[in-house]
């Protein structure tokens, strides 16, 4: 088919696929009903969630957010608060409060607390609360025309920065050994136990809504300028568009779906942990992005889903060297598959209709450039 | 007033260690702007490779300094040809596949040498303390501050007074012309990878005696290392040495006022603060644009 | 970047159809909970071989594999094997949850023995009390924690502290500092100091808590210099233990006018560290490597033949071992009963064992170990010489420091 | 008041005046060139309108208004456009798309978030697609296009941007003679409807679509007029014939 018809069916084949990932994903209860092996997709999708986020605003804004864990963890902890009210407290017995309260000789429950008694609250919270902290870390960083590494340095900082406050600050969060011992969510008569079909649903049912919304929004016209933006900042300004609003925007839309990742993580685990927001995992998900292929929300997610698995059965199976080849894999992906798996397929697509055109490989080397010819050390 | 003293000392102290393992990667990342995650890893094989020699050959810790710098200059060596060399014009990518590689050697060391904390000694002469204004400052922690400014004014001489420098700085300006000059540059990047991580490893191999040596103790060095590096300018030696300065004397200081934890917390902060408003670094001249 | 819009549809489907067919035991239904099936016992071994905690976990997995080879090379319990489930919850809270989960749920194992940390055991705490299995804890604790489904083998904070602190003070004098990691253990661990210290009349001259995996003391070595304390309480854990030994001796501090006193220094952060930077230290502890009795000699010997005669034994590897023999009396016990992780802790309370540490009974009330505290030494050898032994076993008071409150048989009385 | 006022205007980099004290200003739907040696300072001269380069000193009044220091998307949205040297488009994207990115009329978040617009292509861009004659290369990246199309959709970017006043910087460097041609074609029919300001070494193209040319020299006005007055002015062959011949213009 001529080139037009074929770029002309490509928002169509996408929008397509997503829809084809989506129904595969709902229908996986149907035919799997193993409560503990419905738990686990239940998490890797919720990982997949927080990937896909990453892909957002690192794949189309070119903002490599290294502190993905701070979105992450302030969506678990949100709803983890929530939770825990719920929960009558077994080992500590005053009525209410919860343990680690108790434990740190806290005599009533914070005001900061109150709220979460509703549900309604906490989901919002666990959704807002990160959005507002994009927003302002996003104008802080953007508005200085910071770009880069150095976003990426800035992220890691302020991702150990919260991690420590979150340990520290042991009587309101619980420090190092996290909120434990949750609840399940209830909304109107449905309750969500995380080894259920109800809570797959509603794990994969975020998944696919994100991922649709994100669709949409990669595909508006904001979408099309922050590609132009991740492609060359300067000339999008000199068209009138104010590009430290729109990489916020994009950061703030990527940590709304982390938080909400973060929200499904912490349920399905039945507990939220300073690990939530660890170097070690927000540098995992850059990895899952980057092998799923960071271009697409799709790709991203499926990156995830499928490293996350292949973990979760090699630690079962290789004891000791599922490590290595994690690294091994991470390696060899991005250097020979910058734009991950997903652009595997594409290549295949491409020699199947019609000979492999050389595609320059400009397009990354113009991917937020580091300032990488500074001045040689003096 | 000893105690001001010492904790002056202790700032000093800790400045020097920051400043001796941020020294590889701002010559890795300052050069090459190659983000090197693995860093931390080639800090722990150093130390690794003093505690081998030392307890398979009960070698002394000075010599094993030389012998581990070279172990670690060729393991950045081999790291540098099979992957980061695929990588220089991907910058962002580097950082993900150091860390694949940071993952692996982690495990490959603890399935080698196991999971358990391994003990390297200090040497004699060095574990006592000497009494300067009335304090007992640790003399190996002087040793380290003394072989901080040698290994300095080391790398400073070779990057500009030898000739492998004067190459090196021509590749990094810029890499394509140089070549046309007749530089190898591929080799002169390897050797700088290589370089980079052997000072790394020696830091590795310093440091052993005073902090644990376990598979993982790398992921802790090299964040820190990061920041030294992009808060002092990326290429600019004196950046490092005066940044490495900053964050460690606001560290010992923060510490000894408040707590540890929020010492760390205030210099991440402020580590945040700096690089937004002079990201190119505290000694980087504004470039034209 | 080359966009991947194209053909997508090739990939998902692609994806889509590899994620079904990939895992076979998709189909099979849930196979009835049958504990002890087929001539088996299933248990699960739950330490960490990867990551920050490893150091120690992996000498508490090797005792507890031992322990299972030892009861299966005597012909396993009434006839059936002991088969362990090993999993490596790699010193990540989340992974303890997880594969909690899957030895509970998809192994259907009758007890799980594991992890060291307290962020661990309260990860793993809601799985084992939702899903009515029962989980072996051998490590020191805060303790305040009354839970039906796990067996304490470790000490609380009374059982490690009511001789100690008093001996310190009489020894060295009243005047202490705490230091402390940042996490619950080491607070709860000073919240019984400070009522020990305030009935003896003494002093606390600081209270510090460093963030966990810390490597850098010099500023807390200062305040040391300054607030000049008779003897450094430490509760710090971890590899951070033996940076705090190296600096201190590097600063030349000495152990005999300022010890540091600690509960969790053992034998292998002593072999970490180097005996010469630990000489002249006390811990607190249950049990020590040098410890002379005819059942600690057997386990070492045995220890040290299957681990090499560098490895070491210490008070949490121990009590991770005389556990499994605990389990094992009390499936005994069951005989020809319905082997259920609730009738194992029943069978359990009350139960007796001799263990390297000497004769250990379990509290039927609140499911903890009544134990022999002892004061020791550390040396330059890197063993410890047990200066003070208590007279008889201690009775575990997990609620000690809480007057009115105690861990019974139907849970927390007098909240 | 002109349309584009610029008094005093100066830049220094590290001591080195680029541009040394400009003072230029500009009607409205005027053609104005700018001439000069490399160095002289004319594309400074647009990098400081344009607001790609803070000015050290001077002022710069669009429409009366000071845009002195405001940053370049404001200026942009004021009605100012900039075509580069070096042709800058987006060369991930496809022409299609760095034309709907350049179709700026609201550039805020708000109103380019829409669901599912999908990119329609309306009559204004199809109107400069004719004119540049990319129409047939709607949907292949910009990576892929030649030196020539790159200029050409540039060109075409700026028109459907449809600023008030264009800045143009070499448009018809590396062009055919056919190509400069119509370019000077297109530019006579945008006089009048809009301001622009042309750098330009190709004399015959400067003199097929000049009205008044300004040369400078070190950063400085040198002179001003019809391209016959400035041919003839001694200051300008002095500058330019004096340094050895006409191959210097």
């Amino acid at each position: 088919m001529s080139k037009s018809t074929l770029s002309r069916s490509k928002p169509y084949a996408q929008l397509a696929a997503y829809l084809l990932f989506c129904a595969v994903i709902l229908a996986v209860p149907s035919f799997v009903t193993d409560a503990f092996l419905l738990n686990k997709f239940a998490r890797y999708l919720a990982l997949g969630l927080a990937a896909a986020a990453l892909a957002l605003s690192w794949g189309y804004a070119g903002i490599l957010n290294l502190g993905q864990g701070v979105s992450f963890g302030i969506g678990a902890y949100a709803i983890a608060m929530h939770l825990k009210l719920k929960t009558s407290p077994v080992h500590t017995g005053s009525a209410g409060l919860p343990d680690f309260m108790v434990w740190n000789n806290l005599d009533h429950l914070p005001w900061f607390w109150q709220p979460f008694h509703s549900s309604l609250f906490a989901v919002a919270a666990g959704i807002l609360a990160p959005v507002v902290v994009a927003l302002l870390l996003g104008s802080f960083m953007f508005r200085a025309r910071i770009a880069g590494v150095y976003v990426a340095i800035i992220t890691l900082a302020m991702l150990a920065v919260v991690n420590l406050l979150f340990i520290d600050q042991q009587a309101y969060t619980g420090g190092f050994n996290g909120i434990t011992d949750l609840a399940w969510l209830e909304a109107g008569s449905v309750t969500f136990d995380p080894y259920s079909p109800a809570f797959y649903y509603l794990s994969a049912g975020a998944l696919s809504l994100c991922l649709l919304l994100g669709l949409a929004f990669t595909r508006s016209k904001a979408g099309l300028i922050l590609q132009a933006i991740r492609n060359d900042a300067d000339r999008v300004r000199f068209f009138g568009y104010d590009v430290a609003a729109y990489q916020s925007l994009a950061f703030a839309v990527s940590a709304g779906m982390a938080g909400l990742a973060g929200m499904l993580y912490a349920m399905v685990l039945e507990f939220a942990s300073p690990t939530f927001m660890g170097v070690p995992l927000s540098l995992s998900m850059v990895i899952w992005a980057a092998v799923g292929g960071r271009g697409s929300l799709l790709g991203a997610a499926i990156g995830a889903i499928l490293v996350n698995f292949m973990q979760g059965s090699l630690s079962e199976s290789f004891l000791d060297t599922w490590q290595l080849i994690l690294g091994g894999m991470f390696i060899l992906v991005v250097v020979f598959l910058p734009n991950g798996l997903s652009s595997l397929i594409g290549i295949l697509a491409d020699r199947l209709t019609r000979p492999a055109r050389q595609t320059p490989d400009t397009a990354l080397a113009a991917l937020s450039e580091a300032p990488r010819a500074g001045r040689t050390p003096s | 007033m000893d105690i001001f003293f010492g904790q002056l000392f202790t700032g000093l102290s800790i400045a020097s260690i920051l400043l001796l393992v941020a020294l590889g990667l701002a010559i890795i990342y300052g050069a090459m702007g190659v983000i090197n995650l693995a860093h931390g890893e080639f800090v722990m094989l150093g130390a690794y490779g003093t505690w081998f020699l030392q307890s398979q050959f009960g070698l002394p810790l000075i010599p094993c300094l030389l012998l581990v710098f070279f172990m670690v200059a060729a393991a950045g060596w081999v790291v540098e040809s099979t992957v980061v060399r695929f990588l220089y014009h991907r910058p962002l990518d580097t950082i993900l596949a150091t860390w694949g590689i940071g993952i692996m050697l982690q495990q490959a060391v603890r399935l080698s040498a196991g999971a358990e904390l391994r003990y390297v000694q200090t040497p004699e002469f060095l574990s006592g303390s000497i009494d300067i204004a009335g304090v007992g400052i640790p003399s190996y922690r002087l040793f380290i501050l003394a072989l901080t400014a040698a290994l300095l004014a080391l790398t400073w001489f070779v990057i500009q007074r030898t000739e492998f420098g004067m190459k090196l700085r021509a590749v990094t300006q810029n890499r394509e012309m140089a070549s046309c000059y007749g530089i190898n540059s591929a080799r002169i990047y390897s050797l700088t990878f290589a370089f980079g991580s052997g000072l790394a490893g020696l830091a590795g191999a310093l440091v052993a005696p005073i902090k644990s040596v376990a598979p993982d103790m790398g992921t802790n060095f090299v964040v820190d290392a990061f920041m030294v590096v992009v808060v002092g300018g990326v290429g600019s030696l004196i950046g490092t040495v005066v940044s490495s300065g900053l964050l460690g004397s606001g560290t010992a200081g923060i510490a000894f006022l408040l707590n540890d934890t929020l010492a760390k917390a205030l210099v991440f902060l402020a580590v945040v603060v700096l690089v937004r408003f002079r990201p190119q670094g505290l000694f980087v001249d504004q470039r034209r644009r | 970047m080359t966009f991947t819009r194209r053909n997508f549809l090739k990939s998902t489907a692609v994806a889509g159809v590899a994620g079904s067919v990939g895992f076979p035991h998709i189909w099979i239904k849930d196979s009835g909970a049958a504990w002890a099936a087929n001539g088996e016992i299933k248990v699960g071994v739950l330490f960490s071989l990867t990551g920050t905690t490893a150091v120690v976990e992996k000498s508490m997995h090797n005792a507890t594999m031992m322990a299972i080879d030892e009861i299966n090379a005597a012909g396993g319990i009434n006839g059936m094997k002991l088969t362990a489930i090993v999993e490596d919850p790699a010193s990540d809270p989340a992974t303890f949850a997880d594969k909690s989960n899957k030895l509970v749920l998809n192994d259907k194992c009758v007890s799980v023995f594991g992890s060291y940390t307290s962020a661990s055991r309260k990860a793993v705490l809601p799985v084992f009390e939702k899903r009515k299995n029962l989980y072996w804890y051998p490590t020191l604790y805060e303790g305040r924690e009354c839970s039906k489904n796990v067996m304490y083998t470790g000490a609380v904070p009374n059982q490690q502290q009511k001789e100690f602190i008093p001996w310190l003070v009489k020894t060295f004098g009243k005047k202490f500092y705490l230091i402390g990691s940042n996490y619950i253990y080491p607070k709860e661990e000073n919240n019984v100091c400070k009522i020990l210290l305030k009935e003896l009349g003494g002093e606390v001259v600081g209270e510090e808590y460093v963030p966990l995996g810390h490597s850098e003391f010099g500023s807390v070595l200062n305040k040391f210099r300054e607030t000049k304390p008779d003897v450094i309480f430490s509760t710090v854990v971890g590899d951070s233990v033996i940076a705090l030994h190296k600096q201190y001796k590097a600063a030349g501090f000495s152990p005999d006018k300022m010890p540091m006193a600690s509960l969790t220094t053992s034998e292998v952060e002593i072999a970490a560290m180097g005996g010469e930077y630990a000489a002249g230290h006390f811990t607190s502890a249950p049990y020590f490597m040098g410890h002379q009795s005819k059942e600690n000699e057997v386990f070492v010997e045995n220890y040290r033949k299957r681990f090499g005669k560098e490895s070491v034994t210490h008070f949490v590897s121990e009590a991770a071992y005389f556990q499994m023999h605990l389990f094992r009396k009390a499936v005994e016990k069951i005989g020809k009963g319905d082997i259920t992780p609730i009738a194992v802790r029943d069978a359990t309370a009350g139960l007796e064992i001799m263990a390297p540490q000497g004769k250990v009974k379990v509290d039927g009330d609140n499911l903890h170990c009544y134990l022999w505290p002892k004061i020791g030494q550390a040396q330059a050898d890197g063993q410890f010489k047990v200066i003070q032994q208590s007279s008889d076993w201690v009775k575990p008071e997990p609620y000690w420091a809480y007057p009115g409150q105690s861990c019974t048989k139907d849970g927390l009385k007098g909240a | 008041m002109a349309y584009l006022e610029l008094h005093g205007l100066e830049v220094s980099f590290d001591g080195f005046k680029a541009v040394n004290g400009l003072d230029l200003a500009v009607e409205r739907g005027e053609l104005r060139c700018l001439l000069g040696a490399n160095g002289a300072g004319k594309s400074t001269t647009l990098d400081l309108i344009c607001g790609r380069t803070q000015p050290t000193g001077g002022r710069i009044l669009l429409d009366g208004q000071d845009i002195t220091s405001a940053p370049e998307y404001r200026r942009a949205r004021h009605g100012v456009g900039r075509k580069f040297q070096v042709p800058s488009v987006f060369r991930e994207l496809t022409v299609r798309e760095n034309l709907e990115v350049a179709h700026s009329r609201h550039p805020g978040p708000a109103r380019t978030i829409r669901l599912f617009p999908g990119i329609r292509l309306d009559r204004r861009i199809a109107e400069v697609l004719e004119i540049v004659e990319l129409a047939d290369e709607l949907d292949t990246r910009a990576a892929f296009l030649s030196h020539g199309q790159t200029q050409w959709l540039e060109i075409a970017m700026l028109l459907v941007q449809d600023s008030a006043l264009i800045l143009m910087d070499e448009p018809t460097a590396g062009m055919t003679i056919q190509e400069t041609g119509k370019t000077s074609r297109i530019f006579q029919r945008l006089r009048g409807r809009h301001t622009l300001i042309v750098v330009e070494h190709d004399m015959g193209f400067v003199r097929e679509i000049a009205e008044t040319i300004t040369v400078l020299h070190q950063g400085k006005r040198l002179s001003e007029g019809s391209i016959r007055q400035v041919e003839e002015d001694p200051k300008v062959r002095e500058a330019y014939l004096g340094s050895g011949g006409i191959s210097h213009a």
